[in-house]
């Protein structure tokens, strides 16, 4: 079962109205090739599951800039000024997450949970509409699971059945969204043979990455 | 002016400095807090937890694009460091395993509240991880200068500001003065070299007692 | 007699095999479940997740003491497997990662659900990952010799022991036949070789259409 | 900072009554050598978390068979006659908790959650007395954090910073419980210096574990 793809397979894949998670801390880890086939396909109103919006140039941001974003679920915009001004002419709908939050609801997403109890957010605008749990005479916020339709993920090298091993800080979101959606893409530097991986090296086992882009 | 500026974060970082303990676990925002490992005793080893996902955060040595800070700037990491994703990360944060995280702030008020990421109509940043960080870390300082550039105080008796945190400031580094939060509200712990009671008292809104 | 259980076992082990599809990730328990993979044709090729921790059990090559499968047992790893914790392993069960898990029982009923951990005041296995695999995987076989050794039927219109999972059931494989679980009750999808419709319908407690 | 220790400076940290988190899966991944310091130690009434109970002779089984444990968190008792004997006797309490659960309640006390809603066990004897919580239209349980006073891990490599790598199979529960006790003691086969373990090999980073016997 050969997992690879090319770019120009991945453009029918892309459709209007997805809700796409995209790996990346400020851009680093964020798969450039799959964010550029993204555009490419000239798909809007994606709802857009990422840590931050990076810069105008960088990660996710040309889709910020390029208007193909309706909705954002997001833990930090503030590199990326196009953000803010979108969120504030009312283009673009923000929903920000403090970020460990945002990466428990991806694994709750991804892990068959209804979603955890997190003290995060207790007593911020976070809490609003939330439900609060008490355990153990504390407060928690219910905090509910994310699911997406795509996930693109960048990683350094992959085996022809999809297992990845990432570098470095580039690890970040893409391990929790390989679980978190229905189609896994994943851009790599290296392909190589199933079995040059040692399977204590994995990071992201195969059975979760449905397409690689070399 | 600059001059002056720098002046003023290098006195706040090196007064946060004081406060690590050899073999701390830190957590250090951007601004201010990042100055703080230059102000170290040498036999004070701290070890920095970056939460875009490592521990070990040390200096630049070869660059590569994928090895930055949480501002996103290159950096290094140290023997014995470890990288993991950003759920272990906010794992670490969260559950206590995190000794200190210095933030940087906007309003910061008697209860001990934090406000940092947000202004109402104009500035929306976003919280990143800081509302993890202040959540989860054993200790919270906020270190930032003390009055805006308005010259308005950012210690308040109560902050205006959308909250990052309800309660989870344990001390506050200003160029002018240290204040610890306290279930009696704010203890003025000390005064910066050169300052004298009147200022810190003329530049605080707060009302706080002396220790 | 010990032959002749052996041949239960393995009509029932290769009435299940049929049921893979290349590529599927499959969970088996122990006892029938574990000779499955003796009667997949050579065309089908599925991956066998152990909820100890790996991806790719495969046949035994070198003894580890630390490799061993979820009953315990040495076994082997193939290539393009991994190693992960007990976390990550029931998040992969869990979240809908396993296409198959085969599973024994004490007890199957007309609304799928499942017993086979623990008879009061008698055996108290515990339920290991079996909760957790019959909530998880997207499809539940329970592989499993259609009557107890004492001649009762398995197959119930309602389970008296506690139950492992509620309404998790989809398909039922014994030595006399197959049945699905559908909203309308159990459906005979077959009956196995050389056995005939009056002995499943003495043999099973539970009512089932025919299909 | 050496965290290394020796047997005999254990034994003091090992007293009645204490809530005890083990590593390991039917045995393996289970330290022989700090089940055997906890013998020596003579303590009792220990409340023991633990996957399973292995057999009489192997990982926890002595601690069982010795009477020293009170309570057990468990999720298998099968392979160990001796743990359902004196469950039904009544001198051992068992909570039976399913094995993702488990898992899953271990990795919220260490991670400052106040639990997680789980599908598994609705409709069972496991759902008794816990809360039941309704997301989007699909019943979870409300499963609440555990934690311990000692945490005893078994691992294939440390480094002298107490960064731990894992043998194959054998790491099952150790790293989740790395996070949730007071006290993490782990014994490993080899022990290197600081900078021998590349940092994208760790699995349980330093920060979480005191002390290490070789």
């Amino acid at each position: 079962m050969d997992k690879t793809i090319l770019v120009d397979e991945l453009l029918p894949i892309f459709k209007d109205g997805l809700t796409i998670m995209i790996g990346g801390f400020m851009g680093v880890g964020t798969s450039a090739k799959l964010v550029a086939a993204l555009m490419e396909s000239n798909v809007k109103d994606i709802t857009l599951i990422v840590s931050d919006t990076a810069t105008p140039e960088k990660g996710v941001g040309p889709l910020i800039v390029n208007s193909r974003v309706r909705k954002l679920i997001v833990s930090h915009i503030g590199t990326n000024p196009e953000t803010g001004k979108q969120m504030i002419a009312g283009d673009i709908e923000v929903e920000l997450v403090p970020q460990g939050t945002l990466a428990e609801r991806i694994r709750s997403g991804g892990s068959g949970l209804g979603g955890i109890l997190t003290p995060t957010g207790v007593g911020t605008s976070v809490a609003e509409g939330k439900e609060i749990i008490r355990v153990d005479g504390r407060d928690y916020l219910l905090e509910t699971p994310l699911r997406a339709d795509v996930a693109l993920l960048k990683a350094k090298k992959a085996d022809k059945s999809g297992n990845l091993v990432y570098n470095r800080s580039a690890r970040n979101f893409n391990p929790i969204m390989a679980l978190a959606a229905d189609l896994v893409i994943a851009e790599v530097d290296e392909i190589v043979e199933i079995g040059e991986i040692d399977p204590e090296d994995v990071v992201t086992t195969g059975i979760l990455v449905d397409k690689i882009l070399v | 002016m600059v001059e002056s500026s720098n002046n003023v974060k290098g006195i706040i970082a090196k007064r946060v400095a004081r406060e690590m303990n050899d073999g701390d676990v830190i957590n250090l925002g951007i601004g201010i807090p990042t100055l703080v490992p230059n102000y170290l005793p040498k036999d004070v080893n701290v070890i920095l937890q970056s939460e875009n996902g490592f521990i070990g955060l040390g200096p630049l040595s070869e660059v590569d694009p994928d090895l930055v800070n949480a501002g996103g700037q290159p950096t290094g990491i140290n023997p014995g460091g470890a990288f993991f994703d950003s759920l272990f990360s906010f794992q670490l944060i969260r559950g206590g395993h995190v000794d200190v995280t210095v933030l940087g702030g906007l309003e910061v008020d008697a209860c001990g509240n934090l406000a940092n990421w947000v202004i109402p109509g104009k500035m929306v940043a976003g919280m990143g991880g800081a509302m993890d960080l202040v959540t989860g870390a054993k200790k919270v300082i906020v270190a930032m200068e003390h009055c805006s550039k308005k010259g308005s105080s950012k210690i308040l008796e109560e902050c205006r500001l959308p909250l990052t945190g309800k309660g989870v400031v344990d001390l506050i580094v200003t160029e002018l003065a240290v204040f610890s939060v306290t279930d009696e509200g704010l203890v003025l712990e000390e005064i910066q070299e050169g300052v004298n009671l009147e200022t810190v008292l003329d530049k605080t809104e707060a009302k706080f007692k002396i220790r």
